[in-house]
């Protein structure tokens, strides 16, 4: 039952992005200042919201493995993090491309996509770091701690990366005061938040997998079935 | 290439002289294909791989 | 049972930093070394971007503060290896000492380090870079104190993760450097600002972005250390 | 608090990964008694004397040191009990004196100075005491490990392997040290291959074999 809502999310992801791919590329009108450049806008923002979004799942996970331990939140953890950074990489790269018609070149160290920059690379590196330690109990103490204090950086990194700016800003997104625009951008989002339940979804059931063989117990011992244990068990 | 600048230069002044349409940024088509594209692949790639992994992690489960 | 008397927060928290100076006195050759290993990432900047004069002159801070970083990785990977040798700080733990004054205490030791190198680094800089202080020295040492400060509270909570995990010597400048830029950004642009003159007066906001990393980051640094060090 | 168990173990279990290293050990210890702790590498005999240190943590089953629970009330135990591991706690850089100095001043010990050097020449380190550990001997390594742990004069001591690396006069110096502590009503746990010589200082005896109790 679970598997198929889980299948559903990916359908319905799926369906609606076909549906909002016609919406964005055919629909919806040209932006006045930028065309239909504009138009990436529509898979752009979308994806970046939804990498910021699993970065927050990320967080809370963590928080919560550090006030009460337990494998379920340490593998939403795992899973969110890695999801938010095929987000966030796709994210930045259709930013760029956006911006060579816009401002002419590839990277023009807008505030926003600077900042998502950074990100990807500190959850690259909470990412390496669960590579690099086998124990599951410290990698996943060590790894919350981690995602704490990548993530509190985030205002200041926002901050930081404007002040530092401020000299010749640059407009960094459009005016979507028209309705349709904000109608497809809307889609858009629901479509990706949909696709993006499937993929911490299945990542999760991935990452708990992983976990249950590196904690397998022996037959004798499961009989008690603790609770640090039975959770990972099936 | 250089019809396609011919038409857009055809389509902005086609669209000056109406003074409503098409804004500053003409054309562009490509970067909007790339940027489809690249979140379509994505969306393949990263689904096709987060299914294996998940069928290969559950094999190597079930045998115990 | 004669039951040990705790000592206070404060207490070890000094006794701790005495002991970290203490080794750092008695392995100069090391901190020698570091100095060196500074002075020639100034000396090789110089090199990768030719002699124009100009252009060394207006980004100096950037490059004191890049050397300093690159030397931070070194000091920080340093003051773990000490301490995982022969398992010292496991021994600390177990004394026990109150973990949080070991991670003040590391945390010092390594800014004073560092503020100790920043500023044998500030002469060699005017020296290359032909750089003047335009506003006050003061400033200056404020600045460096509030950059290295910077550096040392998450380099040495991150230190203490990686010095346990595989690929320490990579996993620590991939964790540190993202987490580091508000700081370094502010940093530089202050001691550029002190160096240059300041005639939108944006030394207070840098100053405030500085004081502010600190404050985030040695509070966390104190609050989850002791998860990060118990087993 | 006087009439609870020196050490006692119910179930305990500790998993490093997928490896078992105790598998629910239960067992319960008096004060004032000694236990001899034996069985072959990798029976998890240092995993238990950490687990007692409370340098590691259970991953199941319940542990109490001196009546207070492992998981809570980890620095109440830890003013109380010490542990001689294979790692020997001391910084390579610093000279004997200074590593005895420092851990004195940590306890909060008065005349910190004169007890770290009265314990040098007890355990005969006092000509070495200037020299960094760096130049020190395995056995020389372990006589200041073990004035550490005299320092704290602890209620219960954990002693792994305590005899490695020792000459002759060291083996000698270590046993007279053990059966001082045992006669002043410390707890002691002794982990060490050398069994026959463990029976003649130990009142009890406890074997391990991967990770189980056993019979010897």
């Amino acid at each position: 039952m679970a598997n198929r809502v889980r299948w559903a999310f990916l359908i319905v992801a799926l369906g609606m992005l076909v549906v909002g791919a016609y919406l964005a590329l055919a629909w919806a009108p040209p932006d006045r200042e930028m065309g239909d450049v504009q138009r990436i806008m529509y898979v752009h923002v979308p994806q970046l919201w939804m990498a910021l979004l699993a970065m927050t799942l990320n967080f809370a996970c963590s928080v919560i493995y550090l006030v009460r331990n337990s494998w379920k939140t340490d593998s939403l953890a795992e899973a969110s993090a890695e999801v938010g950074v095929v987000f966030g990489a796709v994210g930045i790269a259709l930013g760029s491309i956006w911006g060579r018609p816009t401002w002419g070149v590839w990277w023009a160290w807008d505030p926003r996509l600077t900042t998502a920059a950074i990100l990807l690379v500190a959850y690259c590196g909470y990412l390496a770091l669960r590579r690099f330690v086998d124990d599951p109990e410290r990698r996943a103490v060590w790894s919350a701690v981690t995602a704490i204090v990548a993530y509190v950086d985030v205002p200041l990194i926002w901050y930081s990366v404007q002040w530092w700016r401020s000299l010749h800003q640059v407009q960094s997104s459009p005016r979507t005061v028209d309705p349709q625009m904000v109608l497809v951008l809307r889609w858009q989002s629901f479509a990706f938040l949909s696709l993006m339940v499937f993929y911490v979804w299945t990542r999760y059931l991935i990452a708990m997998a992983t976990r249950r063989r590196e904690l397998a117990m022996p037959a004798e011992l499961s009989a008690p079935a603790p609770m640090q244990t039975s959770e990972v068990a099936r | 290439m250089t019809w396609m600048h011919c038409l857009g230069a055809l389509v902005q002044s086609a669209s000056a002289s109406q003074a409503v349409g098409a804004g500053r940024i003409v054309g562009g088509w490509e970067y909007v294909w790339a940027a489809y594209g690249i979140t379509w692949a994505a969306i393949v790639v990263y689904t096709t791989s987060l299914i294996m992994r998940l069928r290969s992690a559950q094999e190597s489960e079930d045998p115990r | 049972m004669n039951g040990s008397p705790r000592i206070g927060l404060l207490r070890s928290l000094a006794l701790v930093l005495a002991k970290d100076i203490l080794i750092e006195w008695r392995t100069r050759a090391r901190l020698n070394a570091l100095v060196i290993f500074a002075f020639g990432t100034l000396l090789i900047f110089s090199f990768a971007l030719g002699p124009d004069t100009q252009l060394l002159q207006r980004n100096a801070g950037g490059y004191l503060w890049l050397a300093l970083l690159f030397a931070s990785l070194m000091a920080l990977g340093e003051s773990f290896r000490i301490e995982r040798e022969n398992s010292a700080l496991d021994g600390l733990r177990l004394l026990p000492v109150d973990p949080r004054a070991l991670f003040l205490g590391k945390a010092l030791g390594n800014a004073a380090v560092l503020v100790g190198l920043a500023f044998v680094l500030v002469p060699v800089m005017i020296g290359l870079f032909g750089v003047s202080i335009s506003l006050s020295f003061g400033l200056l040492a404020v600045t460096l104190v509030l950059g290295c400060l910077a550096i040392s509270a998450p380099g040495t909570l991150y230190s203490a993760v990686a010095s346990n995990a595989r690929a320490r010597d990579v996993l620590l400048p991939l964790l540190l450097f993202p987490l580091i830029i508000p700081a370094l950004l502010a940093a530089v642009k202050a001691t550029t600002v002190v160096l240059q003159g300041d005639p939108m007066s944006q030394l207070r906001s840098w100053f405030g972005l500085l004081a502010g990393f600190n404050l985030v980051y040695w509070g966390l640094g104190f609050a989850l250390f002791p998860l990060v060090i118990e087993e | 608090m006087e009439n609870h168990p020196a050490v006692e173990l119910r179930d305990v279990s500790k998993r490093f990964g997928a490896q078992w290293a105790l598998a629910r050990i239960s067992y319960s210890l008096p004060r004032g008694q000694s236990l001899l702790l034996t069985g072959p590498n990798g029976s998890g005999k240092t995993t238990l004397l950490r687990l007692i240190a409370t340098a590691s943590s259970p991953t199941l089953g319940e542990l109490r040191v001196l009546g207070l629970n492992v998981r809570d009330q980890r620095e109440e135990i830890r003013q109380q009990v010490a542990l001689l591991s294979h790692a020997s706690f001391i910084y390579e850089d610093l000279s004997a004196l200074q590593n005895l100095s420092l851990m004195s001043r940590l306890l909060g010990i008065k005349d910190s100075k004169q007890r770290a050097a009265s314990l040098l020449s007890e355990v005969g380190l006092a000509p070495h005491s200037p020299k960094p550990i760096r130049q020190f001997s395995a056995g020389m390594r372990k006589r200041l490990a073990i004035a550490r742990l005299l320092l704290k004069a602890p209620a219960v001591a954990l002693l792994d392997e305590p005899f490695a690396a020792l000459d002759p006069s060291g083996m000698g110096q270590m046993e007279r040290i053990i059966r001082q502590l045992i006669t002043q009503g410390t707890t002691v746990i002794l982990a060490t291959h050398q069994v026959e010589h463990g029976k003649t200082l130990c009142n009890l005896r406890l074997h391990l074999d991967s990770g189980r109790v056993a019979a010897p």
